[in-house]
């Protein structure tokens, strides 16, 4: 017998199966074109997932998501420069690490002094320095970019496989992207995860339960880095550049606009959120000059209609509809 | 104020144009039709850059209407499909990928060296072809060639360096340059092209050429005093202004108290076209020469430049086509030479066609090398003063052509392009 | 003062302890001392600093000098969760709950930090689900308090009076060894009062506790505390059983207004 | 002395001026409504394009009086769309969680480069300073633009201005007692629903004539809409959430500082105004002016 404590493992996986099969059969059936937006587009969910492990989980705002997803890539292409002989899965290691200690080191100056609005502006105000940095290195490319970034050969002991032939890129894009999405799942709704929950709803609260919460936020912190800072470095090779753009804070807002579009409070938010926003993008990529208008306005039509986002707004319309006898009882008991 | 209808009137018609493609992407299915020719351009139809962009669109448009009007090529249609790259690398690279698999392996176009550089090394894996019609990035054909790309327009190396020969002819005086420049590839490569050329021909003309160090500043700046206050001490009396678009237009304007134009002897611009001049009007700097993709101007009497001028004048009612133009109009003429050639649409045996392609443009002939792909053609510059007269404030006080004899380098693909002339 | 003639160092312990808010001086020197299995009730007026005196013992704020002492070991700027690990636990004035937790969660939240790392053996790793030993906890916390039927709503639909509780279930999954408790019937009616004081009564015994609590009513008091403490404008008063404090002429004077001298 | 004392002093006194400029109708309407608008670079913007067609309606006109006077009317537009976009957003806004005003006014940002573009098209366009305010003053080696100094004295009546309002006048006591318990303020009779109706309406006044006012400074284009935005938040969050004064100060501050920095690091332009604002946020995380409601 299940508690109604355990995780959604079951429902959540089978989701998962569905859509991560529908995401590798797509090379055989969709356009370049399309297939490209989708892999770049598993790649923004693992950046709005990770984000939302820090807002709706932990209650956390960052601005400057985007500066660790900027760090994570650049920080393998350069490795991937020096270092040709290393094992790639390394480098995405490393910039993974990378991200997690740069998190901590800002985290343990940044999170203690200030939180709520200011934690936002100082993220963003670090990001800044970040873009500001980048596109003014001369080794990392400046305003034009960090060029010829390839896609590697995976050494796997017994046999190799060659990531710039054919879809393999995207399929290891998938597959890579599936897996960061589960530790995000993983840490959402482990012990810690409970925690974090616990922290976002009354972080004073949660202290005089002997949580530890300064430490429990650095480590939500530093794991949404870390696992964008992998997702960063996956889209170098993607792209096959890396401008400074994805250090911008229009990139650092589109995990939150995922986010809040899909609903904060669901772990399939900022999934439904960054695939909507995709699906907005690429449906008006012909309408030139039309396409903010368009984008706008479903955007705000979506935040006044179902405030609480997408699946919010389902799961709102759903309970309305379901007896509402029965909700009203449960409310007087 | 004839200027103002003008200017109403281009918007709308530039729009028009948008609108109509727009339609066009839309009802386009997703596989080649039977019989009709392909072609995808990529601009940047949205974002900062989109009044580039529209230019783009609008060259394309024309030489397409005109090549289907004298019967198509190979006696098939051709059709014209259009993507946006929003001047951003990222977009540019789904928007190739997207022409691609909707079965378009022609493509032209692109603004952006930044589109262009990520684009490149995508092209060979989807079998398309790119024919750069405006990205000036010497890289393009150096560091960074592949066989599935060239470059109908001039490059950076070409322009600049033309530019420095310019200047020494007319001002051989003026010897002392310094620059305000980006901090982009763009704009290092401009400068460092420029400052070769001045070394190379001032030395051969005995008089050998200073070049004071040049200021950088970020690229879409808001403010510039601080840079205009140490120009304004600056011993040099050519100034190289390395910021263009928007970014020279807000320099020029802040400058215009300090009386910047007037300190300095000469002044020129890599290419920001009729840009600054049609957003200062009145306040247009003297006697500014301006690098050009193309100017109709100095080409009249050569057909195709006429027919291609009138046909945007007749859509547009703008009697001041963007070199833009020309250039996108120049990458659908060369597309049509070499598909006639070869005989057929298929990616190598257009590529092998596109070598050691000749053909006639709205700037006379060019030649593309088959070594780097690069195209081989004239360079243009216009002068520019204010008119207090006219209503649009400015006027063409003068143009240039220079040919292209000893100004590129020579074809080198693969390596990097050598400034051998760097040290003045 | 503490445990009649017990040599033992007392369990809590505040000595000398200042605090200064910008414009006023809160605590002048307060000291206290409680002993082991003790029930000690601060009482005093309004503004007589029983709040500030509540947050400096649990660590919410620190004294400006002064020190507190757990077991005879300094923990004045030990933060409160430490303090929490340490074997305190603590209510609120206004119940504090996690709202959109159902309240089973509430108090599995605090099982997991009382007990951490309680691994839920490797099979049961990846799908997170929370330890059978953890969610026995939870069912027996939420039973002794009487919330079992409850245990599915969600905290911010429960009644004040169930609120309460679910904040004492979720202190007594902690195991604390001190618990202190911040107006533990305040706005209750007085049967939901009656009840509350049998469930503190009551679960100080099973477990063993020692307790402090700040109270304004004194039938509270008098009911539960074995010792008492009478704050007044930052200085504590008089300290001693209830019956002493009661016949304490300085306490008498202020309570009951100056001029009624003994009684 | 004057290269690298005077100069960059008076350039950074500008900049922060046009910064606190931009920054005022945002401070307005977070300072009470507590709505972080992204959008507010939009309306800026749509001011400033305004006051375009207006100059360009009169005939290039450049007299001090015309500028001042299109600029007003470039407020007033904006103003009147304040209205319809208060009515038609900010209201509902209020009823919905904080977090939410962030992503509609990032959509309505996105909106008003859309319209901008569809009204007036995607070309640079610039105008020239008003003639009275085109020449310079030299004050020893040390060189002022006119319009520069202008924009200086205008950015700090503008402060008098605000403050005087906010201190000794009933209007601004109302705004203060609205902006730190609408709830009190409603129980005491303020139609509070109306109140803010008339602050984002004054907001975007603000945001419409510093667009028309700063127009001879900024090539106009449709990306004008977010050229300050990043500026103006850390300029708002460092002088404390939404007061004028903090903003004032925050404004001048981190521009000063940019201004220096710029100079001995100039690899980076622009980087140390994030520097000190990161500074200023970890050394005063409540601000400059802390607590104040405006």
């Amino acid at each position: 017998m299940r508690s109604p404590l355990s995780a959604p493992i079951a429902r959540d996986a089978a989701i998962a199966l569905v859509i991560v099969a529908v995401l590798l059969a797509m090379p055989l059936v969709a356009p370049k074109g399309l297939v490209f937006v989708v892999g770049t587009l598993a790649l923004h969910i693992v950046f709005g997932l990770s984000w939302n492990l820090m807002f709706g989980q932990t209650g956390l705002v960052s601005f400057g998501h985007a500066s660790f997803f900027a760090i994570g890539g650049y920080f393998y292409a350069l490795v991937a420069r020096s270092f040709p002989d290393l094992h790639p899965l390394l480098g995405f290691a490393g910039a993974g690490a990378f991200g997690v200690v740069l998190a901590i080191v800002i985290g343990l100056i940044a999170l203690r002094r200030s939180l709520g609005v200011y934690f936002a502006i100082l993220t963003l105000a670090l990001s800044q320095i970040v873009y500001l940095f980048l596109s003014s290195f001369t080794p990392l490319g400046r305003e034009d970019g960090f060029t010829g970034i390839r896609r590697p050969v995976l050494d796997m002991g017994l046999f190799e496989i060659d990531l710039a032939r054919g879809d393999n890129y995207y399929l290891f894009i998938v597959l890579f992207s599936t897996l960061l999405c589960a530790v995000v799942w993983w840490v959402r709704h482990s012990q810690t995860g409970r925690a974090l929950r616990a922290i976002q709803q009354d972080p004073e609260r949660a202290a005089f339960l002997g949580i530890n919460v300064a430490g429990n936020r650095l480590l939500a912190f530093a794991i949404a880095s870390g696992v964008t800072a992998v997702a960063g470095a996956l889209y170098g090779p993607w792209l096959q550049l890396l401008t400074p753009d994805v250090a911008h804070w229009t990139l650092s807002a589109r995990p939150i606009l995922y986010s809040l579009l899909g609903g904060v409070s669901s772990f399939w938010g900022p999934v439904v959120g960054a695939a909507g926003f995709a699906i907005l993008e690429y449906g008006t990529r012909t309408l030139h000059g039309f396409s903010e208008i368009i984008i706008g306005s479903i955007l705000l039509a979506v935040v006044l209609l179902f405030p609480g986002g997408i699946l919010g707004g389902l799961d709102a319309l759903r309970r309305r509809s379901a007896a509402p006898a029965r909700t009203a009882k449960e409310t007087v008991r | 104020m004839t200027f103002d209808i003008n200017r109403r009137e281009l918007v709308k018609a530039l729009g028009a144009f948008g609108g109509a493609a727009a339609i066009g992407s839309l009802a386009a299915p997703s596989r080649a039709q039977g019989g009709s020719i392909r072609l995808g351009l990529i601009a940047p139809l949205s974002g900062s850059q989109e009044i580039v962009g529209r230019y783009q669109l609008a060259g394309a448009t024309i030489a397409v209407n005109q090549i289907n009007q004298a019967g198509g090529i190979l006696g098939r249609q051709v059709e014209l499909v259009t993507r946006d790259d929003k001047a951003n690398p990222a977009a540019g690279v789904a928007a190739s990928k997207d022409l691609a698999g909707s079965g378009v392996n022609l493509m032209f176009g692109i603004l952006s060296s930044g589109v262009a550089l990520a684009v490149a090394p995508t092209l060979a894996d989807d079998k398309s072809v790119l024919v750069v019609s405006a990205a000036a990035a010497n890289e393009l054909t150096h560091e960074q060639y592949t066989r599935n790309v060239f470059r109908s327009a001039d490059h950076a190396y070409a322009r600049q360096r033309a530019l420095a020969k310019l200047v020494l002819t007319d001002f051989p005086d003026t010897l002392n340059w310094t620059a305000i420049n980006p901090q982009t590839a763009i704009g290092a490569s401009n400068w460092d092209s420029f400052v070769d050329g001045i070394a190379q021909y001032s030395q051969e003309a005995g008089k050998p050429a200073e070049i004071t160090e040049a200021l950088w500043s970020k690229f879409g700046a808001t403010d510039y005093k601080n840079e205009i206050s140490q120009l304004m001490r600056s011993k040099s009396e050519g100034l190289y202004c390395g910021v263009y678009g928007g970014d020279a237009v807000t320099m020029f304007g802040q400058a215009a108290a300090y009386g910047l134009t007037k300190k300095f002897k000469v002044i020129v611009d890599p290419g920001s076209e009729f840009i600054i001049a049609n957003a200062m009007g009145k306040n247009t700097p003297p006697g500014l020469w301006s690098g050009f993709h193309w100017y109709h101007g100095a080409y009249e009497g050569h057909k195709i430049n006429d027919d291609l001028y009138n046909a945007y004048v007749k859509e547009t009612n703008d009697p001041h086509p963007a070199g833009y133009v020309g250039e996108t109009h120049t990458s659908v003429l060369a597309y049509a030479s070499a598909i006639q050639k070869a005989g057929s649409t298929e990616t190598d045996a257009v590529i092998a066609a596109l070598e050691d392609l000749e053909f006639d443009s709205c700037k006379g002939m060019r030649k593309i090398r088959k070594e780097d792909h690069q195209a081989i053609c004239d360079l243009n510059f216009v002068q520019f003063g204010p008119d207090e007269g006219s209503d649009k404030g400015w006027k063409v006080t003068g143009h240039r052509i220079i040919k292209d004899e000893g100004v590129s380098e020579a074809p080198t693909p693969g390596v990097p392009i050598v400034f051998k002339n760097k040290k003045a | 003062m503490s445990g009649a003639g017990t040599p033992t160092v007392p369990l809590l312990e505040a000595r000398r302890v200042v605090k200064d808010y910008p414009s006023v001086k809160v605590l002048k020197d307060v000291d206290l001392s409680v002993a082991e299995g003790d029930t000690l009730a601060v009482i005093g007026p309004n503004g007589a600093g029983k709040t500030t005196l509540f947050k400096v013992l649990s660590g919410e704020v620190f004294a400006d000098s002064g020190s507190v002492l757990f077991r005879g070991a300094d923990v004045t700027r030990m933060p409160e969760w430490k303090r929490v690990r340490a074997g305190f636990g603590r209510s609120f004035q206004v119940a504090r709950v996690f709202k959109d937790l159902s309240a089973a969660a509430n108090v599995l939240v605090a099982v997991e930090a009382a007990f951490r790392n309680m691994p839920p053996g490797p099979r049961k790793l990846l799908a997170c689900d929370p330890a059978r030993a953890a969610l026995e906890r939870v069912d027996e916390a939420l039973d002794e308090v009487g919330l079992s039927a409850r245990s599915r709503v969600e905290a911010k639909l429960l009644s004040h009076g169930d609120k309460k509780r679910l904040e004492l279930a979720m202190s007594l999954v902690l195991r604390p060894t001190i618990l202190l408790l911040d107006e533990p019937t305040a706005g209750m009616s007085p049967a939901d009062r009656k009840s509350s004081v049998d469930l503190i009564a009551a679960v100080k015994t099973r477990h063993g506790m020692t307790v402090v609590l700040t109270e304004h009513d004194m039938g509270v008091v008098f009911d539960l505390a074995s010792h008492v403490a009478v704050l007044h404008h930052g200085e504590m008063i008089a300290t001693g059983s209830p019956a002493e404090v009661r016949e304490n002429p300085l306490v008498r004077k202020i309570y009951l207004g100056s001029g009624a001298g003994h009684a | 002395m004057v290269d690298y004392v005077l100069s960059p002093l008076f350039n950074g006194l500008f900049m922060a001026m046009v910064v606190f400029l931009f920054t005022t109708g945002l401070t307005l309407i977070f300072g009470i409504l507590r709505v972080l608008n992204f959008a507010h670079g939009g309306f800026f913007m749509i001011g400033a394009y305004v006051a375009f067609s207006v100059v360009r309606l009169v005939g290039g006109e450049t007299s001090m009086l015309a500028y001042l006077a299109i600029s007003t009317v470039a407020g007033i537009v904006v103003g009147l769309l304040g209205l319809v976009v208060e009515r038609i957003i900010f209201r509902p806004l209020q009823k919905v969680d904080e977090a939410y005003s962030l992503i509609a006014t990032y959509a309505l940002l996105l909106i008003t480069e859309g319209a901008v573009k569809a009204v007036w098209g995607v070309s640079f366009h610039s105008v020239a300073t008003p003639d009275l305010l085109g020449g310079a003053v030299f004050a020893g080696d040390l060189f002022m633009p006119t319009y520069a100094i202008f924009i200086i004295l205008v950015g700090f009546a503008s402060y008098a201005l605000l403050e005087w309002v906010l201190q000794h006048t009933d209007t601004g006591k109302l705004m203060k007692s609205v902006a730190s318990d609408p709830w009190m303020a409603g129980m005491l009779g303020v139609n509070v629903p109306r109140f803010y109706t008339f602050i984002v309406v004054l907001g975007f006044f603000l945001a419409g004539i510093a667009g028309g006012l700063l127009l001879p400074n900024q090539t106009l284009s449709p990306n004008l809409a977010s050229t300050f935005v990043i500026q103006a938040f850390g300029a708002l969050v460092v002088g404390g959430m939404g007061n004028i004064r903090g903003t004032f100060l925050a404004a001048i501050m981190l521009c000063v500082i940019d201004s220096f920095g710029s100079l001995l690091f100039s690899e980076v332009p622009g980087l140390f105004f994030y520097i000190a604002m990161t500074a200023a946020l970890l050394l005063r995380p409540q601000g400059l002016i802390a607590g104040a409601r405006l």
